[in-house]
């Protein structure tokens, strides 16, 4: 039996800032379907990974392989199209396009091509079917016509989601997604995050332990841009390593 | 093509410069720092000038008349901050652009409503004219070589303050949350009503400075405004460091290209021909320059590493 | 649908209002010449306001663009083409096409180094205009003789140009309106917001923005084109930074993002000139502090104070 | 019924001096008539063009179609000049210039609409380049801003001048600092220097050139670059450098002195010759008008009219050529302290006696 | 300590706070609770100045400070921990942290009345600042700009530090070390006012606990209570 091809494969990545290594020859894959946490301590370099990942934050060295195709240099719009979608740590969203329009705009840049003059791009029910469903798995569909700008601090998490969701991508790189929300609202996404884990594979950075132990199959740990563990919960929680480095006795 | 006069082209390129500089070095503080973008920077250096032109004639004297200049350029900045621009922070970009350029309409005008359309006189200062030997066959005004030391001098006197003041640090925080600021408990307002007063100032010098040797005219900052944002983008917003290092490359640039781009167009078209472009090309070459340092540094020489 | 009808009672009065002009007046020349430069500039603004207004690009080099479609008709007559549709599609593809390479390289940078280095690169076709001197250098070009359409004289007499360039006004307002609300303006105005979330959201924006830049350029090159019809003249003024800077005070005054108020700037810059101009030599101690009164305002300038209530 | 005149004038932006100029010395002249030109009451409608061609022509459509002018006045710079001249031309209304002389409306263009009361554009170049060679100078440095008007001033020059031309410097329009092309004079040592410089650029020159210390070695030969609209500004600095014009205040004539002690009185400065010819402007109009009887519908009698205007020129014997440019004499002036402490430039010697331009030739008209 | 009583606040026309009292007093710590968007950041940004409200009154150490700029009313004594850090990008980790320090006050004796913050002590509790002292803003990680949050008030020497969602994106064992820095805090006689969202920590460190549900207050008692009532949490902060 063979497993089956990674969805996601970081070879040797390496960044430098200055002096800095950020990533420090980091090795990881994700499988299809696999919902894999990245965890380690602030500053080990989880944010500039995902900026690799997508393309954003040039590699120095090493290799990344999307599906199977090598990745490395190209553009971030085109890994997107590759089944890529991410949120970002601090979230970033049109502040003046309602939340529908947010994810119908994700929803568009799936669709063929938007060099499309003519029509109006509200009045697309495709567009708008598809978006509505994504606020709806998130919990999000009252709001929304309401501007994303004007949403509560959690409720722009719950739409960064929909945004990421919309695209069905193979691949979601979440960063920090229970950053900032209540207990309750962690409880939701945790909950629609579970629904995701059949559909596509999720890289998932988080610092809210419940939610990783709750959602991730495999956990890795990077400490100052190395991996220093990877495996399923139960012998990462057991890590002494790990302990000392980073979880503490919180778990 | 001389040594002598390359030396001497050298030295205006240095002189251009360091004027430009002392312009540029208010715009890219209250620009980079404040996020502001002051278009009435232009129309401060000019009233610098008539200022310097009134109050020298009034008091026959260039340095009383000097410190008098630097006082009311310092009060018309503040004036205009508390009156106008501080309602415009933290606003979009075109606000400030509108209201500026309505205040540039207005001052222009008014200068030219009280002095009148023509040129104003200032006479070089009695101790200051006459020129200095600085080798043999090298003959040069002794105001210009004043002018490039005051430069450099305001130069170094503000990398200290903007970089290793707390004055300098909160400024430069309050560039980027000027909210936040104010909730450390500092006074933002009172904060950029100071930088604001001391780029009017700063710009008032530079007036002041060129009054003797360039006309005293309505609209003189207009142009040289234009000039001062080339130098402010290439340096990179908001970096005094980048202003200055920029500031002497334009001048330099703009100098010698105008001394030399037609004897070297000659050794690529005849004479008639380069006589035609080297002055066009000399025209266009600071222009660029920035163009050139954008494309290759989309965030000019020395990014603000913001963000 | 009651918001959208409002929001287009503005513009359909404005149009109304420029329909109109001629039958109000009596035909009344001066003032249907006065309403053909509103027009002609109002479209330029329009051209602007698309990327200035909704990707928030602003460009301190509008006037180059204007200027190439003003050279463009103006070189051509003197070579003996008269065919209108002939010259304006030269002007629009003079415009469109200086703006490709121009958007290629500016597009790399942001905020106010776009603003600056378009300002560079109007500056060069400036400096490049007034050493033209084949045609005229600094002092400009007359035309010989005014555009003719399958025989007949479109813009010959003020009434008949009027009525044409509020065609093109018309058209390129609903054209424009159009790519905003479409699948490319909603990239663009996303854009405009947050680069890196549209980057993220699998687009690769400054293809988007470049060929907004190019249509902005295009509608530029048209105005240029019919003011250049309408001066019977064409000189490097038109190219100057100053006017860069008037289009951008038109279409702030007028309320970002609109383009109808674009129009609005380009009538309020042009009328309150003009009427200032009569009280007094020193007009601009009175219009100045309106610019700046407009500002303090606020954003939507003149627009919102003309449509308040109407959101 | 009223007389109406429409008078262009650059009024704002840094060159607004030259128009002030312009326009008082118009507006004087009626003013000496009691609001009246050729015995009808003249109303002036003083417009800025603001250096703006396309504004030019939209304010000088206005003239025509709201305000219904006679004549149009006026015009310091010769883009504007050639921006207007066609739309009124077209609607056969007389462009009498007061300054601008472009030599596309003197030769193949010109117009029977357009009349200059000052002189064509090379002229003032020519006396220079005529003095230069008549001095025996063997080798000199031009020096003009890079424009067309620029570049006409140097062939000007050059049309007589036939000596060696060391350097052909061009400099930027609206330049502020010359010290790069000073350092390039003082290097070609030269027998004398020309240039062309108006408005701020000249007086940024001319200090510079006091500064560098050239004045006192290298003769200044100049056209437009001193005169009484600058010399406030660069005073002292200008003392001794020459100019060519076809008038100076000091120019000996009973009409001269009357005009400048009345301008002096009623606007407080030495008239430049913007202001001398603007006036003459006037004079030939309340000339033209009176001949008429008022009369202005006939155009062909208004152009035969003005053509043979007789007026006392403060600029002493004036006559029109086939073009409707001045037959005039020039001089060489040089910049004078007068007794009162005031600045102005004063006759030196007459380079040109009743002078004509060279593109009346091409000009069609006869 | 501080004193809200009956605020009302909101954005342009859409109000948020519908009359929110609560006071914490001096050396006393606070949890402010509630789920997301009940208007908890809301009221911290209304006590601070820099949000306008619209009713009620609010004093600080017996004197009002409701209306006054956001600048005087740090200066009282109270530091704040923003939510989202907003440090500042362009100035470097060493810089953000003593660009706006102050003082601590000083008793009659002039000397200090509680034990003062400075650089060192600030390095101490939080090392990875001075490992990073050289870095500028924007190029932390999301969790070390949360410490140069803290660290930032701290440096001001408040007698009451806000702290809203200060241990967002901070990793376990780094809350940890908060949590123990806010008992260190808190017994030095520092009054606080915490909104966070882990409730069982809180209950450790808070005095008192206030609840907010759509700008209201919906239920305010202390620790103890709070803890005997298992049913507030389902009610107020679960769905
Ligand atoms: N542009 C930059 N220049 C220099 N150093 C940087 C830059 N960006 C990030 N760093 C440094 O790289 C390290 C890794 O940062 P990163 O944001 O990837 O951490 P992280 O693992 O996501 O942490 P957190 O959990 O706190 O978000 C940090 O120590 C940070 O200071
Ligand atoms: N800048 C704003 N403009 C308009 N409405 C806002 C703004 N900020 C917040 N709101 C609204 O105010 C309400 C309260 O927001 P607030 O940020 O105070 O909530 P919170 O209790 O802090 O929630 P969270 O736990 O998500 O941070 C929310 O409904 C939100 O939509
Ligand atoms: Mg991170
Ligand atoms: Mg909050």
């Amino acid at each position: 039996m063979t497993a089956p091809r990674p969805i996601l494969q970081l070879q040797g990545l390496v960044k430098h800032y200055g002096r800095l290594r950020v990533s420090d020859d980091v090795w990881l894959d994700v499988a299809p379907g696999e919902t894999h946490a990245l965890i380690g301590p602030n500053g080990a370099g989880k944010t500039t990974l995902i900026g690799q990942i997508a393309g954003e934050i040039p590699s120095d060295s090493g290799r990344i392989l999307l599906d199977g195709a090598d990745v490395t240099v190209e553009r971030p719009h085109r890994r997107v199209h590759r089944g890529l979608a991410r949120s970002f740590q601090i979230t970033r969203l049109i502040g003046g396009f309602s939340a529908l329009e947010n994810v119908a705009l994700c929803a568009q840049a799936l669709e063929g091509s938007s060099f499309r003059f003519l029509a109006p791009a509200s009045r697309d029910a495709g567009l708008n079917a598809a978006a509505i469903a994504a606020l709806a798995e998130t919990g999000l569909a009252e709001r929304a016509d309401i501007p994303a700008g004007r949403l509560s601090h959690g409720e722009k998490r719950q739409l960064e989601l929909a945004m990421a969701l919309v695209a069905r991508p193979k691949l979601m790189v979440l960063d920090e997604p229970m950053a900032g929300l209540g207990k309750a609202e962690t409880q939701a996404m945790i909950a629609v995050l579970r629904r995701l884990a059949g559909q596509a594979a999720i890289l998932l950075v988080e610092h809210d332990m419940h939610a990783v132990f709750a959602l991730a199959d495999r956990i890795s740990v990077l400490v100052e841009g190395r991996i220093i563990a990877s495996g399923p919960p139960d012998a990462i929680r057991a890590d002494a390593a790990v302990r000392a480095a980073y979880l503490g006795e919180e778990v | 093509m001389s040594t002598t006069l390359l030396l001497i082209q050298t030295l205006n390129g240095l002189q251009l410069g360091v004027l430009l500089f002392l312009i540029a070095a208010g715009l890219t503080l209250v620009f980079g720092v404040m996020d502001f973008i002051n278009l009435a920077h232009g129309v401060q250096y000019m009233l610098g000038a008539y200022f310097l032109a009134a109050f020298a004639a009034a008091t026959g004297s260039f340095a009383l008349g000097l410190a008098l200049t630097l006082a009311a350029a310092l009060l018309c900045g503040v004036v205009l901050e508390r009156l106008v621009l501080r309602h415009l922070y933290g606003r979009d970009h075109l606000d400030q652009v509108l209201a500026t350029f309505g205040i540039i309409l207005f001052l222009n005008e008014a200068v030219r409503a009280l002095w009148g359309s023509a040129p104003l006189h200032v006479d070089i200062p009695e101790a200051l004219s006459g020129a200095v030997r600085l080798m043999p066959g090298l003959l040069y005004p002794l105001y210009r070589l004043v002018l490039i030391g005051a430069g450099l001098g305001v130069a170094l006197l503000l990398y200290v303050l903007v970089t290793h003041t707390r004055i300098g640090m909160r400024v430069r925080a309050g560039a980027s949350d000027a909210a936040m600021v104010s909730a450390l408990g500092v006074n933002v307002g009172r904060l950029f009503t100071l930088v604001f007063g001391f780029g009017a100032m700063l710009a008032g010098f530079a007036g002041a400075l060129a009054a003797p040797i360039l006309s005293v005219e309505p609209g003189m900052g207009d142009n040289i405004l234009i000039l001062a944002f080339v130098v402010v983008v290439i340096g990179g917003i908001g970096s005094v460091r980048g202003a200055f290092v920029a500031a002497l490359l334009v001048g330099l640039v703009d100098t010698l290209g105008r001394s030399f781009s037609t004897s070297l167009m000659r050794l690529v078209m005849d004479s008639s021909a380069a006589a035609q472009a080297g002055p066009a090309l000399a025209s266009m070459l600071v222009y660029v320059l920035m163009a050139l340092v954008l494309a290759v540094r989309p965030r000019g020489l020395f990014p603000a590493s913001a963000g | 649908m009651s918001i959208s009808a409002r929001r287009s009672l503005l513009p359909l009065l404005l149009g109304a209002g420029f329909a109109l002009v001629p039958v109000v007046t009596g035909g009344d020349v001066y003032t249907v010449n006065l309403a053909i430069r509103i027009m002609c500039l109002a479209i330029a603004a329009i051209g602007l306001d698309l990327i200035l207004g909704y990707g928030r690009l602003v460009s301190f080099g509008h006037a180059a663009f204007f200027g190439a479609g003003a050279y463009a008709v103006g070189i051509l007559s003197t070579h003996g083409f008269t065919s209108a549709p002939l010259l304006i599609g030269a002007a629009i593809l003079a415009g469109a096409a200086l703006a490709l390479p121009i958007g290629a390289v500016s597009l790399r940078t942001r905020g106010v180094y776009f603003i600056m280095i378009t300002l560079a690169f109007g500056q060069m076709l400036f400096f490049t205009a007034t050493s033209l001197s084949a045609y005229g250098g600094d002092d400009g070009l007359s035309l010989p003789a005014r555009a003719t359409f399958l025989g007949t004289d479109p813009f010959g007499s003020p009434l008949s140009f009027h009525y044409v360039v509020l065609a093109l006004l018309a058209l390129v307002y609903l054209g424009g309106r159009a790519i905003v609300a479409s699948r490319f303006g909603r990239v663009l105005r996303a854009g405009g917001e947050d680069e890196r979330r549209v980057i993220a959201a699998g687009f690769p924006i400054t293809a988007y923005r470049l060929v907004a830049f190019v249509i902005a350029g295009g509608i530029a090159g048209l105005a240029g084109g019919l003011y250049a019809e309408f001066t019977e003249f064409v000189s490097p003024a038109y190219l100057s930074w100053q006017r860069s800077g008037e289009f951008i005070v038109m279409v702030v005054l007028g309320g970002t993002g609109s383009l109808h108020g674009a129009v609005l700037g380009a009538a309020g810059v042009v009328l309150l000139e003009e009427w200032l101009a009569e009280f007094t030599e020193h007009w601009r101690l009175i219009f100045g502090p309106l610019l700046v009164l407009a500002a303090l305002a606020g954003r939507d300038g003149l627009a919102r104070l003309l449509g308040r209530g109407t959101r | 019924d009223e007389l109406k005149i429409g008078l262009i004038s650059t009024l704002s932006g840094p060159s607004a001096a030259l128009g002030q100029h312009l326009r008082d010395g118009f507006l004087l002249a009626v003013k000496q008539r009691g609001g009246k030109l050729g015995g009808e009451t003249a109303e002036v409608i003083v417009v800025d063009d603001e250096l703006k061609p396309d504004v030019a022509v939209t304010k000088a459509k206005a003239l025509v179609d709201r305000d219904k002018v006679d004549f149009v006045v006026g015009v310091v710079f010769s883009n504007v000049m050639n921006a207007v001249a066609k739309p009124l031309a077209e609607s056969k209304t007389f462009l009498i210039s007061a300054n601008a002389g472009p030599s596309t409306l003197a030769g193949e263009g010109c117009s029977p609409y357009v009349f200059s009361a000052s002189y064509q554009n090379d002229q003032n170049h020519e006396v220079l380049g005529k003095y230069a060679q008549d001095k025996g100078y063997k080798k000199v440095v031009l020096m003009a801003p890079n424009y067309q008007a620029g570049k006409d001033s140097l062939a000007g020059f050059k049309r007589h001048y036939k000596g060696e031309v060391a350097e052909e410097i061009y400099t930027q329009l609206g330049q502020l600092d010359f010290s790069a092309e000073l350092a390039r004079i003082a290097a070609a040592e030269p027998d004398a220097v020309f240039t062309f410089m108006p408005g701020g650029m000249g007086v940024n020159l001319v200090k510079q050139y006091r500064q560098a210390g050239l004045a006192d070695t290298v003769p200044f030969l100049s056209a437009f670059t001193v005169d009484e609209t600058t010399l406030p500004a660069t005073q002292d600095a200008a003392l001794g450098l020459y100019s060519g014009a076809a008038w100076a205040p000091n120019l000996d004539t009973p009409e001269n002195k009357a005009f400048v002690a009345a301008f002096e009185k009623e606007y407080g400065y030495v008239p430049a010759l913007y202001a001398a010819q603007a006036y003459d402007a006037a004079l030939m109009i309340d000339a033209a008008v009176k001949s008429l009887g008022g009369k202005l519908d006939d155009k062909d009698a208004v152009r035969a009219a003005l053509k043979k205007a007789d007026f006392k020129s403060v600029r002493g014997a004036f006559s029109f050529n086939t073009n409707q440019f001045p037959i005039q004499d020039f001089y060489l002036v040089k910049v004078a302290k007068r007794p009162d402490g005031k600045f102005e430039t004063e006759i030196a010697e007459t380079v040109f006696k009743q002078y004509g331009d060279v593109y009346a030739a091409k000009c069609p008209m006869k | 300590m501080l004193e809200l009583s009956d605020v009302t606040a909101g954005y342009g026309g859409n109000q948020v706070l519908f009359g929110v009292s609560l006071s914490v007093g001096a050396g006393e710590a606070v949890a402010l609770m509630g789920r997301n968007g009940m208007g908890k950041s809301t009221t911290v940004k209304t006590v601070m100045g820099l949000l306008p409200a619209s009713g009620g009154a609010i004093s600080f150490a017996g004197r009002p400070i409701l209306g006054l700029p956001p600048y005087r009313i740090a200066n009282a004594g109270i530091g704040l921990v923003p939510e989202g850090r907003r440090v500042f990008p362009t100035l470097s980790v060493r810089e953000n942290l003593i660009a706006t320090a102050r003082p601590a006050a000083t008793g009659r004796d002039g000397r200090p009345k509680a034990p003062e913050w400075t650089l060192a002590a600030i390095y101490e509790l939080l090392p990875r600042l001075a490992e990073r002292q050289r870095h500028l803003g924007s190029q932390l990680s999301g969790g070390e700009q949360q410490m140069l949050a803290i660290g930032r008030a701290l440096m001001t020497n408040p007698r009451l530090v806000i702290l809203d969602e200060a241990t967002e994106g901070l990793a376990p064992l780094i809350r940890t070390e908060i949590w123990a820095c806010l008992e260190r805090l808190k017994q030095a006689g520092l009054a606080i006012l915490v909104i966070d969202k882990h409730a069982d920590a809180l209950a450790r460190i808070a005095d008192r606990h206030v609840i907010l549900e759509k700008g209201r207050v919906a239920w305010s008692g202390d620790t103890a209570a709070f803890r005997a009532d298992p049913g507030l949490k389902d009610r107020f902060l679960h769905v």
